[in-house]
């Protein structure tokens, strides 16, 4: 079975924001990542809930996005610009893919 | 008096009011009682479009006279203008920031479309007419105030406001619930009685049902933000949040009168004047102003002012708005 | 006897049940058919809103005699009792734990509110009337039996039952659905005949119609439930599981004879007493008893109680009750 | 022709059409109006079931006769029949590979079932009736296209079909529309007009609101499609999205005329041989043919041919049925 | 670009005991986390899913926690009590995080 | 504290082809994972959204996997052939564990 390095990003960010960074994602060239929904959280801002909510403004998702090592670092400085005054957290670990072809 | 108290007597104790205090209830009682975010949007969109094409509906049906636009115009002017009375007396009574006090003063120049149609619900509850466009009103109301906030903060420079650019701009003017309340407004206009025949069934026989369970969840997320709160929101804010509304109310009754509104026109010019946005301009505000709390323009509008209008406001600004006009 | 064939056939052949029928088919058959959790959630919370509305709005109407006090006594009493009957009769026909027949014991000490809908609907179709504070009844009967069990381990020594702390008592009596079943019977009792009349259309017109759809996906979830829980539950657990509402609802026979029910309260409190509880016990046991298996306990009561009841126990109630309290 | 450009006015003014459109316009305008996923299914589970239940209904009412049988039996023919067409019609106009002209040949011998139900409330506003088995016709007409394709692509070689094992044969035949319609057509049936009394409040008055925010939904659906396919698909294909609807229709008419159906039923025919499935045959073709582009076939059924047989399609077979049949 | 190292802990959990677990978290000063819907799965107890469910009995949540990899000890000895005798499961993966101040 | 080693695999696939992986994990004996919904995401085929979806055919789950190191490269062998035709993405990142008996 071959296996290739990647970096796996997992950024939890806005709702309201979501649209903006994946924009600029697809922009810079980044054309794979998973958005999974968050259903509620705590952080240094507080503990929040999705449930009965109307609005996009409390809420947020996870971008998932699995990306060549090498490219790592151009990604952090596209994607840093739009989260830097917003809440939020960004995890990157090591991960194997199966497919290089596709990323 | 007399009136006024029976009338907010009879507003406490309607279903649609007995189940937002339900929904308080429960959410402090730390009740695990929910609505599914699917469910609760689900209604909210019913609602809007319900009340959109009753008013559109209603327009096709009476016909445009010159008022339409003149309401209109008045009602963004009042969008400029009440946040820099809010920013104004939150700067004087609270210790807010001006990043702040200018996110809370955009919640409040905007409004509430949930308090606009518990207010139009009570109307017909007593048999009190309104204008239909009133519901064209009240989107013409929603947006206006985020610029004046954003003016605010780069004459006073509270902080750095990312700018009000074209995307921002897009996005408030094509938010859903404006486009859904415009469109279906649209779609009750040119379909007329007749369409307003088909679906009838749908939009306004469930309609009051709906809005009590949806104003169940609203209790509840108000409750739960309430209790959540805790020490983000000081004594005078609150007096704030109480106090404002009646200045929007009254400044609404003034415009209505110049514009010769209706007694329910004018009651209702009151109710967008006074309520507090709690769906548009948090959005806006967690894009344009990041850095504001939303703690705490979220506990003041949806905590405070929110059940203030739908319990005791709303029968006072009816009650005033007969006396002045209909007198 | 006739009239219980009769009943029974009829009963069988409308929508509502064949909307359930169809459920387990579907599911049973593996077809991908099924209801989001959102919108089935979204059922419930109608379902529970409207009967509790309903049935406050028919207080309103009648007004109160002593019965209710006597009848919330009688049920919280039945409540306590049941599950000590269900234990006896599991540990001596199956060979389940005591944990495992204390968590399904419990079960069937408790209501399932479902049913009580479906019994009421089915009385209402045969203009049968009853008393409207059973609503209340039923949600005071939610609870104790989760109680009787915790104390049945305790005695039996089957397991370390996670002590019934404070926590886990405010989240039983305040969880969601018996908030909102007390409540909105307030809020129906309050309004009384004008609060009903107002969001009828909402809450008395299409409620066989959500009752349907909502039965249909309870049919998909037992008939799901049933094909994957496979050997979980043996034969002689699935006897208790059809002869246990036989002798519940006995008990709530004699009881409403005592409290001196109408024919249709009789018939209701055997159904309360005859179902099992399939939303707030399973979630309470997850809590104060994790190690129970779950299958056993919701196979039992919505594979086994629910469909049971359902189809023939509830006209077998109707009939009996008319028999013994109409006689 | 005067009758059929009126009828297009008539029904391009109706709110199910504007409410369409207004999806349209708000997706393409980039708004952010859009409907939680478990709503969008909600309704649509809503509408299966309605139509089912109102289909079966009025065969209880009208009794069965010959032509149901017959009728079945030329729906699964036209299904087998119209991928054919469709492909030749494809291979020939527009460069798609084999693999991918399949693929949307599927899609046109199945049906759209709210396309049907569009059809269907048209003509109730028309006062036009029509044989309620045509909802059994149109359950009857979802699958077989899809056999039809996949033959296709075995004998024309364009790439290694997934050959249709049977785990995929059920999960077509059990998809969850087809299972809900008939399962509520059955119901229907069986409960005859007093099972459609009791839920008539639930399925038949609200109905039409229901399918304007449905439609809403589609438009936005539809529109986003639109904006993102781009360039997927060329002028010709779109040339191809309108035209296979009349070649369906004629045919259908065709059929109908052999049949000896009512102009209803006739209209109703035209509908479904004109419409393109985008619900069960896109997720069967993911499983079958997965190298095929979803781009392509989503972006002409649901963007090019959904919006022209709601919009302009429905009159014209109406009209034409009138003509034909009805002259 | 500076990263900090961090673990990334995902506990998989009965929706019932969520509120217990998060409420447990804050208390001991661990106010960063995230809740995902978890739609359906299987593991010792057999398979499940939440479609159409009404209950919050059957149903988990996969709750996400970024920490200080010298944090570890102290939260799992936290949520350990709490996940003992229920079903569900717990996985540490090694993480870098942007802007650390945060944790 | 006593942690084991583990690898996570996290599968986004089509929801359409979810049940297939999941009977056939089941059929191998890989009786643990996790389903989660996947919102939205780009790849190779273009940007899409769950918003207001009715069908099944568009639309991606995440799985998450937990699984001894050593059983890897079976279960692998196993998914790639249910993948292989098919978009989505798969990652495998090594992990920690408590409660490896449960494995
Ligand atoms: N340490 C963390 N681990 C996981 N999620 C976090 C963490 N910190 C913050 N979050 C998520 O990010 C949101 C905003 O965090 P904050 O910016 O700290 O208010 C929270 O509500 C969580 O959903
Ligand atoms: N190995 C695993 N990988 C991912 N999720 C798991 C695993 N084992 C269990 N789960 C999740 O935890 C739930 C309960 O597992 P269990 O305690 O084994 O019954 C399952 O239904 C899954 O959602
Ligand atoms: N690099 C990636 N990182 C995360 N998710 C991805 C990535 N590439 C693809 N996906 C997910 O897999 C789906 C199909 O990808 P593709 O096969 O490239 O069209 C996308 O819509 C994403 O949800
Ligand atoms: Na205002
Ligand atoms: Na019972
Ligand atoms: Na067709």
């Amino acid at each position: 079975m071959e296996m290739h390095d990647a970096k796996r990003i997992e950024i939890m960010i806005e709702q309201i924001m979501e649209k903006r960074l994946t924009d600029l994602l697809i922009e810079n060239g980044v054309s794979g990542f998973s958005v999974l929904p968050v259903r509620g959280g705590s952080g240094r801002s507080g503990q929040w809930s999705r449930q009965g909510q109307i609005s996009r403004a409390e809420g947020m998702s996870a971008v998932v996005c699995l990306i060549k090592p090498e490219r790592l670092d151009v990604l952090l400085d596209v994607i840093l610009p739009v989260l830097e005054r917003h809440i939020g957290v960004v995890n990157i670990t090591d991960a194997k893919i199966l497919r290089a072809e596709r990323f | 008096m007399d009136t006024i108290l029976s009338l907010a007597a009879q507003n406490l104790l309607s279903p649609i009011i007995l189940s937002f205090a339900l929904g308080v209830a429960a959410a402090l009682a730390k009740s695990d009682l929910n609505f599914p975010e699917a469910v609760a949007k689900g209604m909210s969109l019913y609602l809007l479009f319900a009340i959109g094409f009753k008013g559109g509906a209603s327009i096709a049906d009476h016909g445009v006279d010159g008022q339409l636009i003149a309401s209109l115009v008045v009602g963004v002017m009042l969008s400029f203008l009440l946040p820099i009375i809010a920013f104004g007396l939150l700067r004087t009574i609270t210790r807010l920031s001006v990043l702040d006090a200018a996110a809370v003063a955009a919640h409040y120049g905007s409004i509430s479309i949930v308090t606009f149609v518990a207010g139009s619900s009570i109307l017909e509850a007593q048999g009190i007419g309104f204008e239909g466009y009133m519901v064209a009103v009240a989107a013409a109301m929603e947006a206006p105030a985020i610029i004046s906030a954003l003016w605010l903060i780069s004459v006073k420079g509270g902080g750095e406001a990312r700018g009000m650019d074209a995307g921002l701009m897009r996005e408030i003017m094509l938010n859903g619930s404006i486009v859904l309340l415009i469109g279906s407004f649209a779609i009750g206009w040119i379909t007329g009685k007749e369409g307003l025949a088909e679906i009838s069934p749908f939009i306004t026989d469930p309609f009051k049902g709906v809005l009590c369970l949806f104003l169940l969840d609203m209790g509840l997320v108000a409750g739960r933000g309430l209790a959540r709160a805790g020490g983000a929101v000081s004594g005078r804010a609150i007096v704030f949040g109480v106090v404002m509304p009646l200045i929007g109310a009254s400044l609404g009754l003034a415009s209505a009168w110049l514009l010769g509104l209706s007694v329910g026109g004018a009651a209702l010019m009151m109710v967008l004047s006074a309520s507090a946005s709690y769906i548009a301009v948090p959005a806006a505000m967690r894009v344009a102003l990041p850095e504001a709390n939303p703690a705490i323009y979220l506990t003041l509008s949806l905590g405070v002012t929110f059940p203030f209008n739908l319990t005791l406001g709303i029968p006072l600004y009816v009650a005033l708005a007969s006396a002045v006009i209909g007198g």
